[in-house]
This record gives structure tokens, C-alpha cells and sequence, in this order.
């Protein structure tokens, strides 16, 4: 996977963002402060409009870039905490022209260390770990497994996907949702469900 | 829903730009989003720096100047400001005596304070932290994000910022930055739900007859939903929750806060309650504000928060103040 | 509705013992409903009284104190005080100087104010009267009860306020209150409807995509309802009917007002707006306020007010004032 | 009709103000400021109070104690315009313990001076005066013909019916409504409705 093909990556998580933008305001709004969608979309746009200006060389160059661009233009819990995931991955990417399976899958790992360092969740506290974790876990197994590229990354976004539908059931015990103590329960978590886009759009890039 | 506004996306630089036309002593930088105190950095004094989401006007903006904040840094509506924003703040802020963040409890805000505090040290500025945590609403637990911080926050920088004006140094101001907050706690009730532009809808909905207690100020539901009833008796449950938390006497600092859309009326019939509440219990109100000062958006309601005072908390308190919308003594 | 009050009739009783309660600078007759300064009265110093109905705080019991009213009196919700309440208030101001009454131009208002002038002279006090007349959205003719008096009576009772405060006779400060008053003009927009307590249910519906232009602050429809559109265009119409009345030229005064729901971030916003208009037609917005001042309970709007200043009407407006919704200078 | 029968009267209108009230406050609502209706209740209700305390001696007393009591009670346009009314008919009776039909009518035109002299409205302004005037102009034809004093008060308060809906079509020129320009038009007038109820309520007290 070279630098054309993160890039195709975060233009398709900005599409997914912008077509979802409303979806995941509306669960932010359910749980949250109603703005997970808008921050998301602002952000995705300004990542690309930012690869569009440097034209970053390398896979760990551009999503440092990513990285930054969503701490510099998100804000909120889902700013630092995504910017740092993609400055992680970025960072475990070091100055490579290419990334291998086994590559992306340490350089999601570092993604989620990041998260989990900056905001001290764990998986079952229903944020965007639940989703994370998950498909971090089945892509590392899937690439153990020496499974097709393909076939990892749809076993990473079902995973993903699996994790943010099982926040549902769960009382929140990090972020805004937190607040509401049980009232929490019965509700997706917004930053699992973006999650759960992240990895979809990984999926489709590699398709392309 | 209608709002007064020329669109979601530029609703926050276009009140920017409205601040800076209303308000001369203001310096404000629309580009970076930074309202500065005109006179900022002034040599030798500690700068005091807060932010948050927008859509809790007057906070913060609104109390910066002479005796307050040197700077506010507002984000989009309820999305707490990037570090990129709180840097600009922080070196624009310095005078060579460090500078205080006063932050608002929630993930967002500490997150992003905490980068910006780690990127401005590596330029060389001295920066402490005081978070602020006085909603009793939230179980203070490992199960939580724990407490919210709402109207305590006009408390911390008030006080904070007679402080600095002073001249005393950052780690006195922190320090009774801190026990302001301790001595400090609030409880919030909605009538109504707000709307934030970009989502075009109400965050909740909330029937004729039922209120939301122990609201936030995110617009997020609060942790029960209780029949309608009558000023006293919300005044009361709001009130129990406060003293079950801390028990209240002596003089008393009393925020009575609108939530943005309830009429000034409306919280004097709030505040009677309130004061009787205290007298009740042994405690005075020996200094008050009632009106919209830690805001959500339009929704209707109140939230209360006292402060438990002591003679050097009432000094600076009585201390001059000039700010868009907390002003006395000059 | 929800409102925080105990009861529809008590609610004025109510909010009366919360600004009593609030505010150690006014003297509070929770019984005849008269908010004093805590002085009153002042020997030698023309007595400032105001009053209308409730429902518009902070007008008037907010503008009570120091440099600004003497006393007010509030009536029931939206309806003008009694005469007993405006006696009471002008016999406890008098210090001898006579008393002026500040009268917005409603009927019931003149009227009682008129009652109360006539039975206070006959006790031997000297009254004038100056009548507030400032919204340009109605018809001054023969065919309407004449312009209503909105936002420019915060201008009036501020600076005959400072007038009084420096020893000005009373033919003086009457006056300068004419003068105030001819150079001002209004305009509102309202967004949403009010409730009135007693009434419980909103006064007149409006669509989702609907406005009212040009209305009071009593909840009486406008005089056009008008498609939603962007701040920018609704301030447009605001100021060019202002304009279109007394042409906007050099100093000006300007109040952006919200009507009591509408979240001072949205009032930023119109204020930009209000401000880019002046500087467009030549004139200058040189003092300003933006907030909640004349309100109509929980209404959404706004309304626009400008004041064309002269060298003498702005060191009246800069002198100090302490008060509980102005204050500067002290 | 003497002292007792104006009592009686003073009771037949706060009835019938306290059935009305949310009537009254809603034709307010709709072209004033939704108050007619609480201000009239609380000021019969205090007149009702002042006599029941002061127990005047003849109609005239009582009828200025009603006045004055709306005055000092009821605030508003209709407070001073009412108040007036009662005190200029309870003026126009003097001492007399009894009042004939001719006096009653006498009284009412003093009231109808009162209320045009303070609030300077003509008929077809769209006020009260266009339910008082016919009220008191058909009682002082009924009473030169020498009509029963039921038929009278019958034709009064049937004008003053008329004339309350005959408010409906104009456009008001005077207080509140008038603010509303054309938009006026199509509704009843608070004020004119509310005299109608004094007149029926002035039958029916006959009627006891
Ligand atoms: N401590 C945390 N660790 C991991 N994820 C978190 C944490 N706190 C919040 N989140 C995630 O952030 C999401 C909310 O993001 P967003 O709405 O953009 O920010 P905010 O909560 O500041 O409004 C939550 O749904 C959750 O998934
Ligand atoms: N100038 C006037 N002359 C006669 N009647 C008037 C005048 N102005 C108002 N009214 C009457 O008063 C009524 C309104 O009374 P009310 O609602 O109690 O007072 P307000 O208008 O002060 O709220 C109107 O419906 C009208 O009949
Ligand atoms: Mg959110
Ligand atoms: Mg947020
Ligand atoms: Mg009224
Ligand atoms: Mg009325």
C-alpha cells in the first residue's frame, strides 16, 4: 500500500463522513452534544484540502499530516484523540514508500495505543475503542492468518462494525455520554460508528 | 428551526466579528479566534487563558478584561477550541509570569487544553492548569469523565483574575484557582432542549408537562426526567443535591444562571427560592448574580451555584472588574 | 407551557422578593411594588420614576440605582402599573426638585401615568412627563395610538439619569429626555411568539420558515409577517426602516436587544451586521450595547435601536451608572 | 334600582368576567397582549372584596368604590377607562338611595363622557366606545318610549352585543390593536366584548 492509496483512503473517509455527517449527529445528539458529525466532516475536509496543498510522500508523511490537520481543526474529544491515531499509524510508518499488511496492521496498533494512552478508555467503556480495538484485533489475526489484503480489511470492518453496534447495550463510562448514567444504554456510541467508517473506507480504497 | 444567523459554518466568526465592533477593550483576532483584553501581554503579570465550545455566551468571551481573563478561546458550538487557538492565546497572553488555563471539565476541552499547554512549554511559557469540576449532577467515579464544569467556571476566573491583576504569581493564583473550585458546586434543570444550528434539531425532546434535572450545558439530556412543578420545589431538589454534596452555610457566593432562553423573571422567582433555601440551612447569600451567564444555546431553564466564601474569596470577588458582562469598580 | 414560577399571579410578588433578595443596592416594596435606590430619596436631586408592565426585565427595576432610575414600578405581566404603585413611587423619590415620570406610549400607560401625576401634583409634587416613542413600525397618525415606546427608553432613563445624578433641574432633564427620545429610533423582529403566563399558550403562532417584522414587546404580532432568511437580509430590513424614518449619520448609539430567548451569540451576530449597516451610510456606532434589555418574556428576536449622539448626550451616556443590568464607572 | 341591585349587578359582572376570563384573554391574545381577561377578573374580583369591606349606602358610593377599586387594581388601558366609567355614573347619581331608569340612563352617558374624554376614542375605533355608545344610546330610546325597564336593559345590552361584533370588520385606531394596522381587521375587540358582558350582566342583575 503506497502513498496513492492512503490518500484514496482519506478521500474516501471524507465522502463517508460527509454522506453519514447527520447520521452521526443524531447519535451524538441522542447521547452527546450534537456535533460529532459536523466536527468529523470539518475535519476530513480540511485533511484533504491539506494532502491537496503539501502532497505528502510518503504513507507515514501523509497521515501525519491527517493527524494534524484533525488536531488543528476538529477540537473536541474526537479531534486529539483521531489526530493522534493518525499521527501514530503515521509515525509507525517511518519514511517507507510502501506499507505492508503486517506494516498497517503495527501501524493500527500504534493508532490504537494512542487513543488508549490519551484518553485512558478501555474496551466496554462505549467510546470509539469499542470499535478500534476490535478491528485491530481482526486485522492483526487476518494477517497472521496470511489472508488476502482484501479479505483482512473486510474482516477488520465487520469487526468494526460488529464493535460499534454492541456499544448499544452499553452504559458509558468515558466521554460526554458518561453524564447521563444509565440513561447512556440503548444508544450507539457516535465515535464507535465513525470508527466503524474508517475502517469501511479502508476496505473500499483497497477496492479501487 | 430559525436562528439569527447568516449560516451554521460562520455563525462563530461572524459573532467574532460583532464582539470586536461592540467591544473596544477587546483585541480580537477573528483569523485565529482568540478575544485578547486590548492591553494583553501586560509585563510581569500572570495571564489567565479559558475557551470552551461557543454557544455558552457570555462564557468566555465575555469576561475578558481588567480584573478577569486575557484572553478566550471559543470553538465551534459546544466543540471545544484546537490547540492551535490556545497556543496563539497562550504566547499572546504571556507577560513573563506564565499563564493559567481555567478549564471546563470535559474530555474535549481537557484534551485539547493539555496539547496546547505541552506545545506552548516547548516555546518556552510557563503554564499551569486548574480544571473545573462543580456539577453534582455527575457521580464523581472511575465510571464517569467525571464532573462537569459549568457555572463555577465565572467563579474561577473572577476571582482568579483579581488575583493576577494583583500580581500575585501563577502558582498563588492556581492554588486558590483550586479552592475556589473545591468550595464550589452546581446543579442544572431544563425546561426545554436547545438546538445547535449545524444539527437543525432539538438535542432532546421533552414533553409539555416534564423537565430534565441535572442537565449539562452541552444541551445533552441530564441524568433523570421529573414531572413539571413548581419553581420551589425544583429550586429544591436542585438545591438538596448541592447540600447533600457539601453541606451549605456561612456566606455564601450564589449563581443564579440562566440557560439562555428563560426570562431574567423567571430567575428572579429562582433566586427568591434559592436565598430562602440558604437561610433555611444556616447559609447567606451575601453575594449574588441572576441573569444568562453560563448559557446553552437557547434552551430554557437554570442551573444554581454556590460558592462557600472566605474573607480573602469575598475580597477578590468585591475586586474592580471590566468585562463585557460582569463589570463593578470601574 | 413551563415556566419557573410558583402561580401566574404570583409571579411578580415573586420575582420582586428575588430582586430585593439579589440587589442590597435598592430599598424593594414588595407590597405597593416599587423598586427604590436604596437612598431615595436624594435632597435637592430630580426624582427619576419609570414603570410599565412586567415581563420586559431587565426594564426597569434593573435600571434602578445610581446615575439611572430613582424607582420603578412594574405591573402585572404586560400590563402597565396602577396609579397607587406611580404615587407612591413619586411622593418616596421627591427631595424636593420635582420627579420626572418616564412614560413609554402605551394607552394604559399614559393613561395611569396621567392619574398618577394629577393626584401627586395635588399632594404637592412637581411632575413632568416625557413619553417614549421610539418604533418606527408604527404609523405615527391619527389612525394608531401612536409610535410604541421600545429600546430607546433605556437611552433616556440612562442619560436624564446621569443629568439628574449631577444636579440638573428638573425643566433641564425633561428636556434633554425629549431630546433623547426624538433622536431615537426602533425596530423589532420576532422569530417566535410569547407566553404569557396568565394566558398559557403562546400569543400568536408563526411557521417554521415565518418571522414577524415590526413588532412590539407585549407579543403582539407585527405589522408584516415575512419568510426566515439570513441575518444579514433581517437586519437590513430592520435598519433600512430606521433609516428610511430619521436618515443614520455620524455619533450613533446603537442597542441591539435580544427579546429574552434569543442567545447572545445570535445577538453578535446581528450586531456585525447592525454595524457594517452604519458604517455603509456614513455613520458610526461609537457606543454600543448588546444583550437582553427590553424583553418580551421568552421571545426570539431582536430589535434594533440607535440613538444619534451629540457631544453632550455622550458624556451623559459615559457617566458612571450602578445599576443591576448597567453599571460602568463605579 | 337601588343600592342593593347595583351589588347585584357588580356580582353578575365578576361572574361573568371569571366564565369570560380565558375568552377575553384570547381575543387580547390575538390582537393586544393576551391580558384583558386576567386584568378584568382581578378587578371585579377586588370590587367585590372593597364592597363586601365598605358596604356603601347608595349606588352612587358603591359605583365610585367599583371605580376606584379598578383604577387602583387593574392597571392597563381598561383599569383607568373602566375605573373612570364606574366613578363618572356613581357621580352622576349623587346621594339618591334609589335610581329610576331615566338617572340609570343619565348615569351610563356620564360613564360614556368619562371614557371618551380619557381615552379619546371614537366610535368605530375599534374600542370599547363601539359597544358602550349603542348600549347607551338604545337604553336612552328605550327609556323615552317608556319601555319596561327589562325591555330596556335588553335593548341596551343587545346593542352592546351588536356593537361588540360589529368591532370584528373595522381596523383599529386606537390602543393596543391599532399597533397592527390592517391586520387588526377580522377580530373581535377584547374591550367591546367585555362591555357587552357588563350589560348583559346589568339585565340579568334586573332579572334576580
Ligand atoms: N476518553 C475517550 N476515549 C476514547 N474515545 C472517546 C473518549 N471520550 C470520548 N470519546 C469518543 O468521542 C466521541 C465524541 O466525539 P465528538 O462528539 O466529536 O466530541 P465531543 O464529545 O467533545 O463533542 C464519543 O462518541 C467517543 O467515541
Ligand atoms: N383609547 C381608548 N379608548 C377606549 N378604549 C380603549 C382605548 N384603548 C384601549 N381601549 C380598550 O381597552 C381594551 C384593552 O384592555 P386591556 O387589555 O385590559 O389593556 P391593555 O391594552 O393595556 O393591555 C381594548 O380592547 C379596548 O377596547
Ligand atoms: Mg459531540
Ligand atoms: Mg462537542
Ligand atoms: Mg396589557
Ligand atoms: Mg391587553
Amino acid at each position: 500500500m503506497n502513498t496513492q492509496f492512503f490518500a484514496a483512503w482519506i478521500e474516501e473517509i471524507a465522502a463517508a463522513v460527509r454522506a453519514q455527517r447527520d447520521h452521526l449527529t443524531q447519535l451524538d445528539a441522542a447521547i452527546g452534544d450534537a456535533d460529532h458529525g459536523a466536527n468529523l466532516d470539518r475535519g476530513f475536509a480540511a485533511a484533504q484540502e491539506a494532502l491537496a496543498g503539501a502532497s505528502p510522500q510518503t504513507p507515514g508523511a501523509l497521515l501525519v499530516l491527517v493527524g494534524t490537520t484533525l488536531i488543528r481543526k476538529v477540537g473536541g474529544a474526537s479531534g486529539p484523540l483521531y489526530g493522534t491515531a493518525f499521527r501514530e499509524m503515521g509515525k509507525a510508518f517511518g519514511d517507507a514508500a510502501e506499507v505492508s499488511p503486517a506494516e498497517l496492521s503495527a501501524g493500527l496498533n500504534a493508532a490504537l495505543s494512542g487513543v488508549q494512552r490519551l484518553g485512558a478508555a478501555a474496551e466496554g467503556d462505549k467510546t470509539m475503542v469499542d470499535a478500534l480495538a476490535p478491528a485491530v484485533k481482526a486485522l492483526d489475526q487476518a494477517v497472521r492468518d496470511g489472508r488476502k489484503p482484501e479479505e483482512a480489511l473486510e474482516a477488520a470492518a465487520a469487526a468494526a462494525e460488529e464493535g460499534a453496534k454492541a456499544t448499544v447495550p452499553l452504559q458509558a463510562r468515558k466521554g460526554r455520554a458518561s453524564y447521563l448514567g444509565p440513561r447512556s444504554v440503548g444508544h450507539e456510541d457516535p465515535g464507535a460508528a465513525s470508527t466503524a467508517l474508517l475502517f469501511r473506507a479502508l476496505k473500499a480504497a483497497a477496492a479501487r | 428551526m430559525k436562528k439569527l444567523i447568516n449560516g451554521a459554518d460562520s455563525i462563530v466568526t461572524d459573532a467574532l466579528r460583532g464582539i470586536a465592533a461592540a467591544h473596544p477593550s477587546l483585541r480580537v483576532d477573528v483569523k485565529n479566534r482568540v478575544v485578547f483584553r486590548a492591553d494583553a501581554p501586560r509585563p510581569g503579570k500572570v495571564g489567565l487563558v479559558s475557551g470552551g465550545g461557543s454557544g455558552h455566551e457570555p462564557l468566555h468571551g465575555g469576561f475578558v478584561g481588567y480584573g478577569m481573563l486575557d484572553a478566550a478561546c471559543p470553538g465551534e458550538i459546544f466543540t471545544s477550541p484546537v490547540p492551535d487557538q490556545l497556543i496563539e492565546a497562550t504566547k499572546g497572553v504571556n507577560g513573563g509570569a506564565g499563564v493559567l488555563h481555567i478549564v471546563k471539565n470535559y474530555t474535549g476541552d481537557v484534551l485539547n487544553f493539555e496539547m496546547a499547554a505541552e506545545l506552548s512549554r516547548d516555546e518556552g511559557v510557563e503554564v499551569a492548569t486548574v480544571l473545573v469540576n462543580d456539577d453534582v449532577a455527575v457521580q464523581d467515579s472511575l465510571y464517569t469523565a467525571g464532573r462537569r464544569g459549568t457555572g463555577a467556571t465565572l467563579f474561577v476566573e473572577k476571582i482568579t483574575g483579581a488575583m493576577a491583576e494583583a500580581g500575585a504569581p501563577l502558582a498563588e493564583v492556581a492554588r486558590v484557582a483550586r479552592e475556589v473550585n473545591e468550595r464550589s458546586r452546581s446543579f442544572g434543570v431544563a425546561l426545554t432542549p436547545c438546538t445547535v444550528p449545524a444539527a437543525g434539531k432539538p438535542t432532546f425532546e421533552l414533553g409539555d408537562t416534564e423537565i430534565e434535572l441535572g442537565i449539562g450545558i452541552h444541551g445533552e439530556p441530564g441524568r433523570t426526567r421529573a414531572p413539571m412543578r413548581e419553581a420551589r420545589e425544583i429550586v429544591r431538589i436542585a438545591m438538596d443535591a448541592i447540600n447533600a454534596d457539601l453541606p451549605l452555610s456561612g456566606d455564601t457566593l450564589v449563581l443564579v444562571n440562566g440557560m439562555g432562553g428563560t426570562p431574567l423573571i423567571e430567575l428572579y422567582v429562582v433566586f427568591a427560592e434559592v436565598e430562602a433555601y440558604l437561610r433555611e440551612k444556616g447559609a447567606t447569600a451575601v453575594r449574588s448574580l441572576v441573569g444568562n451567564y453560563v448559557t446553552s444555546l437557547d434552551m430554557q431553564g437554570f442551573s444554581v451555584t454556590t460558592c462557600s466564601l472566605t474573607g480573602e474569596l469575598t475580597r477578590l470577588w468585591d475586586a474592580p472588574v471590566e468585562t463585557p458582562a460582569l463589570r463593578w469598580g470601574r
